[in-house]
């Protein structure tokens, strides 16, 4: 049936020759090019889209745009699909595939339709009253209802498309381009500014482009043609069609989110799917128009009932004619447009005007083509199910606390109804701006703005085209103004009469009964909010207006209310006997329409979801068919496997290799900083823990930093490779931070301190050669200095030449063994790497990972920030004390004099071994004195690091313990998942060598 | 877009990062005078002339030249400013030049960058330290073609070269 | 016919629900109390429902500026569990999850808390040692939990990405199966009706602009209603707790941040759990109207504004995305914010204060939903028995000068 | 996302800053001379007002700076920034 039979002969902006053909629930249709999705299907007379979200009750097409409640598709297929489309907003193209989301097994007949007849028992927040017996069903009645809820469905599959960011500035944004805004963003393109203009149609216009007045003596569309030229040919205009300003947020930086291809055949589809616009503007013009009220009587939502905006809008604009014997209800003047508009198009029309007096000029016009007009009457009821058949109208005396009885009925196919206007002040409110209520024009409109943004047009509760054009004139050039440029000159063109205004409120169509008694008067659409609901709402004391949104529901769809806040609103308002203001508005919240999460994360996905930070070594490692660990945004070789090794042989054969020979391991990732000045001394004094005076010239130290609270931050070894000059290095975690944390001392404690530091984290590469063939690999390789434990002792730092290369040599040992760290400048770190490895190999050289770092300190008793510490661990825990200075302040120091922290029985480090020297205990595991105490068991500490010892042949641990240092050879037990209890020996924190010789050797 | 452009990753780069009072004129003069071109006084701006001397900050400044002439800015550096309150250091190993030419390199900037590259607000002379996308970056603009020197931190690198390509795509920018 | 069940909907159908009670009374503030809660949120009113059900001070009012549960409590993710590192903490919340497993019965308003399980998720080494940690903690200390590995994520959430090939890689996650989600409305309405009931006066509008003392006593509030004479004053206005603790003369410990959290569009079920990424920044869930309820992280500055800043929200999309890329087509419907008072340790402050008579809690940062019922249990003990409980002994304003702080950064992250 | 005026480079995006925390506040000249409670009110009380806040941005991504800068924590509005002087902040350009 796909004959398109609602469609005119002729009119409206679509391309007869161009037909298109597309799916709905199953169904083959054609459409033409031009087409939304929702004007094709009312083309071909496809009535019931889909289902409402509580009652199931049967939906139609309300409106054209934006505010579209009920026609909410998946479109497309397989993993190109896209859940919760508005058919109103996709545009049609061939071979377009779009199912309801509502109503099963399809919307013309749902099981769930039976809600509507329970609807009694389904009043506003029943859920908050039942299913709480027993208790244990609570999450079986949850599965159902959760199945029944929700719209579409997530897309299987990986996304075949992308998105992107792009920031913007621009001196004038203009957010909607109809009359008012086309007219602002010439005006300040004729000034000479950098204008953005966006619309969320597929072309500029508004409604212009289905308007029935002229500009210029001209069809309006022709002026729009024209002035969309002239914008283009403007070098510092940008003109975004397709693109929603969907968020205003502080300091006038704006999202815009751009469509570029979804109304594209998926075969024609290139580049992003979607776009990013973040902007910042200096001033910003609001003209997003505004959205026509539905009116609010029994069975208002039967499909068949539209918005008389959206009739005329699918009549001149694409050409379809929704019905052929038509009712236009309305409270004020635009509806007029509606029924003359359908008259043309061959309709019968009967128009229903609540309004005693009505209005002059339009009924005129109305008049003139023979539309009979019933003055101060109403549609107080309809009849029909999956469509509107017959409208009932009664007299009404403009009493809103009266019933009426209806006492005429018309047969009709469509009811056309304008319960008035109320300007889109979303982006208004979303930057910050308070709505005022107008009294004459019955409709919140944008207050005093918060930031730089001018409201202008139907937005600003300018109804006529010739205010519109004005208002959108003045705005531009003010904007251009307020952003330094001299107005352009513009004039306003002559613009035709519009029907408008003259709104007289009708919140609420009075029935034969009151609300509760009589069918459903819905407010909001999509959720099923009735004037019972609202009412039942206040009378359980639900007063506050964020109170009835929340537990009505009204508001809370996918349209967000565009069309049934202000009645519901102006309802409760009655309910609570206050006028509309009083009751207030709620806040308007960022998104004004959806948007996707893909165009939010833009490129940053998949492997550009964070930087990779990669050691100028990394090729080598990957080379070397090294597993990666993830540490910050490193990636550093975690073990080098060989053939078949698993992660504990080959860390066993590493150990072996650095206790035994020698072993290679890239520590660039260490953060490293120049320190210099006359005053470096005096700042490190305050920031390390140790007396960093005492350093000679060529000295190395281990040194701490301690936050303000007492609590190790981070730690490193610094060299003093000056008088006023330090070489300093951080955890590879701490880098950023702890460069961050000197130069806000610096900078904003001590300013007074001549100090510079210089980040050389990236500069240099360091090698780390370990174990006691280590000095052995450098002179194979060839070193300017005497490498002998007399002439660079352990702990000393030297300049040096490798192999002819220049670098700083530092007599260190994160191991234990006899060390040599190679600092080199990283574009050398490759050819020094492969050097070391090749005057290695006589001894059989093995490069290592940080798995196998971490073993070799443990056994050394050397700690890992951030593994055997967690922020609430000071030095003194960690036994550290010799590295507090008795002689000066520090960082933290006065922290460590709480009471807190001078406790006995804090955490202190020690070492742990397994009673039956076989079980390596788990990280973390918590330990108890107890195992048998009951819950909740005490605890006394737990397990920080852990691992086999292949050199000493049985596994080892460190751990902080209550008042640990206390319980040398006390047993402990660890507790496993499965609730087993290992039991441990308390032992020194030092495993390996403890008097320290092979270091020095 | 009609406008394209390409990106080369610069093998001859080197760095020199200079810490010193730029309120004392003493400094700045001999400064001057050993690299024989001025450092830039004005925030985010380049003196370019046998070198690219970038400013990063009221006391910092990036001496960009050709690898082989680090060694020897440093060493004439620390010689000229004895005795003054300064830091010289050597950077060219953590440093990655990538020059961006085109007119496209505007937009594909603004893909990952907060900042305004129109040619009114982004002159050649100028140039800014910012994010792009989620690497910290220099960026200066060389001349009116438009031509830009991109200067990334060697870790970063990698990533900042896989962003450019998948940003890039789309606008016809190609890579050496 | 005031009790709720599935009989009184079926009465009230018939009567075309005109028949219906207020669920809170709308009382004019009397002169003098015997206790006053100053904030009307979940926390304030769960104050007051256990002062008078648990203490039997009936005489008492809660004081709301605005309505009742408009603050955080209609603005959180609703993430409810109690697998905190800290025994300190770990009892606190577990006592609360304890109340939220049988408080729509205790009610008789359904809460809808609906235990689905709460899934952190581990992305490093240093991850999984953390999360060993604190399930071994939770288990000594009676709190369900467990360690899982990706197969066994992937099977209870198949969107979920376990792949290798990801950024951040998931190594495993704790779950405790009794975390879950409760509707937060309901909570603050439950309560307030069931305070009611109880004889509490629910006083809203009502501005508090000042705290009466005489010497180091408090003798009161003066309110935009009047002057309102109470000998204890329990104050629990989150956000809004510095601006209070000023008005007697008190420093906080605290600092007012944005946090924000979005919602998606109404979607067939596709997550049926409770998924936290602290590595990444990701907290979500899928709420019975089929809604994705999205967490954002905190925002650095300071910000009383309820609003924060947009690369925070494109951020939380990028993490959401990291662990589910397949909901990039996915759209947010609705973004909003909130004011978190973050205290140093991310533990709350619930105690006396110098002021005799008055009482404060504050400071539960991003976590405090998940703490309503056994937070206002626990103030009320505190307020009526003018000493407290043992288990929020531990949270006093004392722990800033000794240096007993109570770091739950590792476990609470932002948590929602 | 906020715009924030750098003293060396101008208006910048929120995204190239870090956010330093109150502004002035000074490290007591002699720690130990202070009881508990005076350090912990120097480590731990903030102002955190509901309004006007002088506080302290890092151009991180840009020239590495301190500043600070005065903002209501109500409307998010900036009304200057300026630069350090030695000494407590606030009293800057």
């Amino acid at each position: 049936m796909a004959d398109q039979r609602f469609r005119l002969p002729e009119g409206g902006r679509i391309d007869r020759s161009k037909p298109i053909r597309f799916r709905f629930n199953g169904r083959a249709f054609e459409g033409y090019a031009g087409d939304t999705l929702a004007s094709a299907l009312l083309a071909n007379g496809v009535g019931v889209v889909g289902r409402s979200f509580k009652l199931r009750r049967p939906r139609g097409i309300v409106g054209a745009g934006a505010e579209e409640p009920n026609a909410i598709f998946d479109i497309g297929r397989g993993s190109a699909a896209r859940p919760n489309q508005r058919a109103t907003q996709a545009e049609l193209y061939e071979g377009l595939v779009a199912r309801s989301t509502k109503g099963w097994p399809s919307p013309g007949f749902d099981v769930g339709a039976i809600n509507d007849r329970l609807s009694r028992l389904l009043g506003a927040g029943f859920y908050y009253k039942t299913f709480m017996r027993p208790k244990s069903f609570w999450r079986l009645y949850e599965r159902f209802i959760r199945a029944s809820a929700g719209f579409g469905r997530v897309p299987a599959g990986p996304d075949p498309d992308r998105y992107e960011h792009v920031n913007a500035h621009c001196d004038v944004l203009v957010a909607g381009g109809g009359p008012a805004g086309l007219m602002a963003a010439l005006a300040a393109a004729r000034a000479g500014a950098r204008v953005v203009l966006a619309d969320d149609q597929s072309e500029f216009g508004g409604r212009l482009l289905a308007a029935a007045e002229t500009i210029d003596h001209r069809p309006a569309a022709d002026w729009v043609t024209a002035t969309v030229e002239e914008l283009a040919g403007h070098a510092d205009v940008r003109l975004l069609p397709r693109s929603t300003v969907f968020g205003y947020f502080d300091h006038n930086f704006l999202g815009i989110a751009e469509r570029c291809n979804d109304h594209l055949p998926a075969s024609a589809r290139s580049g992003p799917r979607e776009r990013l616009w973040r902007i910042r503007a200096r001033e910003v013009v609001l003209a997003q128009g505004a959205f026509e009220r539905p009116l609010v009587f029994c069975n208002n939502d039967r499909p068949g009932v539209m918005l008389a905006s959206a009739v005329s809008t699918y009549v001149r604009r694409y050409g379809v004619c929704p019905g052929s014997r038509a009712v236009v209800f309305t409270n004020n003047d635009s509806a007029y447009q509606t029924a003359i508009d359908l008259r043309k198009a061959g309709a019968t029309v009967v128009l229903v005007d609540s309004r005693a007096g009505g209005a002059r000029l339009a009924a005129d016009a109305a008049s003139e083509v023979g539309i009979p007009i019933l003055q101060g009457h109403v549609v107080s009821d309809v009849d029909g199910t999956d469509h509107v058949t017959v409208a009932h109208i009664a007299q009404w005396d403009g009493d809103p606390g009266k019933t009426v009885t209806s006492t005429i009925s018309i047969d009709c196919d469509l009811v056309a109804v304008s319960g008035g206007w109320s300007p889109a002040v979303h982006l208004h409110s979303q930057s910050g701006g308070r709505n005022a209520w107008d009294e004459r024009e019955h409709c919140f409109v944008p207050g005093e703005p918060a930031q730089a943004s001018i409201a202008a047009g139907s937005g600003n509760g300018k109804w006529s085209l010739a205010e519109c054009l004005e208002d959108g004139l003045t705005a531009g050039r003010e904007a251009a103004q307020r952003a330094g440029f001299d107005a352009g000159h513009v004039t306003v063109p002559a613009a035709g009469d519009t029907f408008c205004g003259g709104t007289e409120p009708l919140w609420r169509v009075p029935a034969a009964q009151e609300p509760e008694r009589c069918p459903k008067q819905f407010v909001d659409f999509q959720n099923d909010t009735s004037v019972a609901d609202i009412r039942l709402a206040v009378r359980e004391g639900y007063l506050n207006v964020e109170h009835v949104k929340r537990y009505t529901a009204l508001g809370f769809g996918t349209d967000q209310g565009k069309l049934g806040n202000i009645n519901g609103m102006a309802i409760l308002a009655e309910c609570r006997d206050e006028p509309i203001p009083a009751v207030g508005t709620t806040t308007f919240r960022p998104a004004y329409t959806p948007v996707s999460f893909g165009v939010g994360a833009g490129a940053n996905v998949g492997e550009l979801f964070d930087p990779v930070r990669k050691t100028a070594i990394h090729e080598a490692h990957e080379a070397a068919g090294a597993p990666m660990e993830v540490v910050g945004q490193w990636h550093r070789p975690w073990y080098f496997p060989r053939s078949a090794e698993d992660l504990h042989a080959a860390v066993a054969r590493e150990c072996r290799a650095v206790r035994n020979s020698v072993g290679v391991m890239d520590a660039s990732t260490l953060g490293k900083i120049d320190a210099r000045g006359p005053d470096v001394v005096e700042f490190l004094e305050r920031i390390y823990t140790h007396d960093v005076g005492k350093m000679a010239v060529g000295r190395c130290a281990y040194g701490i930093l301690l936050g303000e609270d007492g609590m190790l931050m981070d730690d490193g070894v610094m060299a003093r490779v000056g008088e006023q000059r330090f070489y300093l290095t951080t955890t590879t975690g701490g880098a950023a931070a702890v460069l961050a944390w000197l130069e806000k001392w610096l900078q904003t404690e001590w300013p007074g301190l001549e100090v510079y530091l210089t980040s050389l984290t990236d500069h240099y590469s360091t090698i780390a050669v370990a174990g006691p063939d280590s000095r052995k690999v450098l002179e194979n390789i060839g070193c300017s200095i005497d490498l002998g434990r007399d002439a660079f002792p352990f702990m000393t730092v030297r300049e040096a030449e490798l192999g002819g290369v220049a670098v700083q040599l530092f007599r260190v040992s994160f191991s234990g063994e006899l060390a040599f760290e190679i600092n080199v400048a990283s574009q050398h770190a490759r050819a020094m790497w492969d050097t070391v490895m090749k005057a290695g190999s006589e001894f059989g050289i093995t490069p290592y990972g940080t798995e196998t770092m971490h073993v070799l300190r443990a056994e050394k008793g050397f700690v890992i920030v951030g593994q055997e510490t967690d922020g609430s661990v000071t030095p003194v825990d960690l036994g550290m004390n010799w590295l507090l200075s008795k002689n000066k302040d520090f960082l933290g120091k006065r922290s460590l004099a709480r009471a807190d922290c001078r406790r006995e029985d804090r955490k202190q480090l020690v070492g742990l071994l397994s009673v039956d020297g076989q079980t390596v205990l788990p990280e973390g595991a918590q330990l108890v004195s107890d195992p048998g105490a009951g819950i909740p068991v005490p605890m006394c500490g737990h397990v920080t690091s852990s691992y086999m010892s292949a050199c000493l042949g049985h596994p080892i641990a460190l751990a902080l313990v209550e008042g640990g240092r206390g319980r040398r050879d006390e047993t402990l037990h660890c507790m496993l998942r499965d609730g087993t209890a290992v039991p441990v020996r308390v032992a020194a924190p030092v495993f390996y060598d403890p008097k320290g010789e092979r270091q020095n050797a | 877009m009609p406008e394209r452009g390409s990106a080369r990753v610069v093998t001859d780069a080197g760095f020199v990062n200079l810490r010193g009072n730029a309120e004392d004129a003493e400094f700045m003069h001999r400064a001057a005078r050993v690299l024989d071109q001025p450092l830039p006084a004005e925030p985010n701006t380049i003196s370019i002339a046998g070198h690219r001397v970038y400013w990063l900050g009221p006391d910092e400044w990036l001496i960009r030249c050709a690898a082989g002439q680090a060694a020897g800015v440093v060493a004439a550096l620390e010689d000229a400013l004895a005795g003054l309150h300064v830091a010289v250091n050597d950077v060219s190993g953590g440093n990655v030049a990538i020059d961006l030419a085109g007119a496209a390199v505007r937009d594909l900037l603004a893909r990952g960058s907060t900042l305004d590259f129109h040619p009114r607000a982004f002159r050649p002379g100028d140039c800014a330290q910012t994010g792009l996308a989620k690497a910290g970056v220099l960026v200066g603009q060389l001349t009116d073609a438009p031509t830009f020197e991109l200067v990334v931190r060697r870790s970063f690198a990698d990533y900042v070269l896989r962003w450019l390509r998948h940003s890039g795509s789309g606008l016809g920018i190609e890579f050496a | 016919m005031k009790k709720y069940s599935a009989f009184s909907l079926v009465r009230n159908a018939l009567s075309h629900n005109t028949k219906w009670p207020q669920a809170w009374r709308k009382p004019k503030p009397r002169r003098r109390y015997d206790a006053l809660v100053v904030g009307g949120g979940g926390h304030g009113l769960a104050t007051a429902y256990y002062l008078a059900k648990e203490h039997g001070m009936r005489n008492i009012a809660v004081l709301e500026k605005g309505w009742i549960g408009g603050g955080n409590t209609g603005r959180n993710t609703t993430i409810v569990r109690s697998n905190y590192l800290w025994t300190e903490a770990a009892l606190l919340y577990e006592k609360s999850m304890q109340l939220w497993e049988g408080l729509s019965q205790e009610l008789n308003y359904n809460v809808m808390f609906s235990q689905r399980g709460v899934y952190n998720l581990g992305h490093t080494l240093q991850d999984m040692r953390d999360i060993e940690r604190r399930v071994g903690a939770n288990r000594l200390n009676g709190i369900d939990a467990e360690v899982v590995g990706p197969e066994e994520i992937k099977k209870a959430i198949p969107l979920i990405n376990t792949s290798d090939d990801a950024r951040y890689p998931i190594l495993g996650a704790s779950l405790q199966r009794r975390g879950g989600v409760a509707r937060h409305d309901a909570v603050a309405w439950g309560f307030a009706r069931a305070a009611d009931r109880l004889g509490v006066d629910i006083i809203e509008q009502c501005e508090v602009t000042g705290i009466r003392r005489e010497g180091n006593k408090v003798t009161g509030v003066e309110t935009s209603r009047g002057t309102i004479e109470a000998p204890r004053v329990g104050v629990v206005v989150a956000g809004n707790a510095g601006v209070l603790a000023g008005m007697a003369g008190l420093r906080l410990p605290v600092e007012s941040h944005p946090l924000q959290a979005f919602v998606s569009e109404p979607l067939k079920p596709v997550l049926d759990t409770v998924v936290m990424s602290g590595a990444v920044h990701g907290y979500i869930s899928q709420s019975d109207k089929g809604e994705l309820v999205i967490g954002a992280g905190i925002d650095a500055y300071l910000g009383y504004g309820q609003r924060g800043s947009f690369p925070t929200i494109e951020h939380t999309m990028e993490a959401i995305l990291e662990l589910f890329p397949a909901l990039s087509r996915v759209r947010m419907l609705r973004l909003w914010g909130g004011i978190v008072d973050v205290c140093p340790d991310a533990c709350p402050i619930i105690g006396k204060t110098d002021i005799d008579g008055l009482y404060f809690n504050c400071g539960w940062g991003t976590g405090g939903f998940k703490a309503t019922p056994g937070s206002g249990w626990v103030f009320a003990h505190t307020i009526a028995r003018d000493a407290p409980h043992e288990l929020n002994a531990p949270f006093s304003l004392e722990r800033f000068v000794t240096g007993a702080l109570i770091d739950e950064h590792g476990a609470a992250a932002v948590a929602h | 996302m906020l715009l924030i005026d750098c003293p060396w480079c101008g208006a910048r995006a929120e995204s190239e800053f870090s956010y330093g925390g109150e502004a002035g506040i000074v490290r007591p000249a002699d720690p130990d001379a202070l009881s508990d409670a005076e350090w912990a009110d120097y480590l731990f009380f903030r102002k955190n007002p509901r309004g006007v806040h002088e506080e302290l941005w890092n151009h991180a991504q840009g020239c590495r700076r301190w500043f600070g800068v005065e903002r209501d924590t109500v409307t998010y509005r900036i009304a200057r920034s300026f630069v350090l002087a030695d000494g407590p902040a606030g009293e800057g350009g």
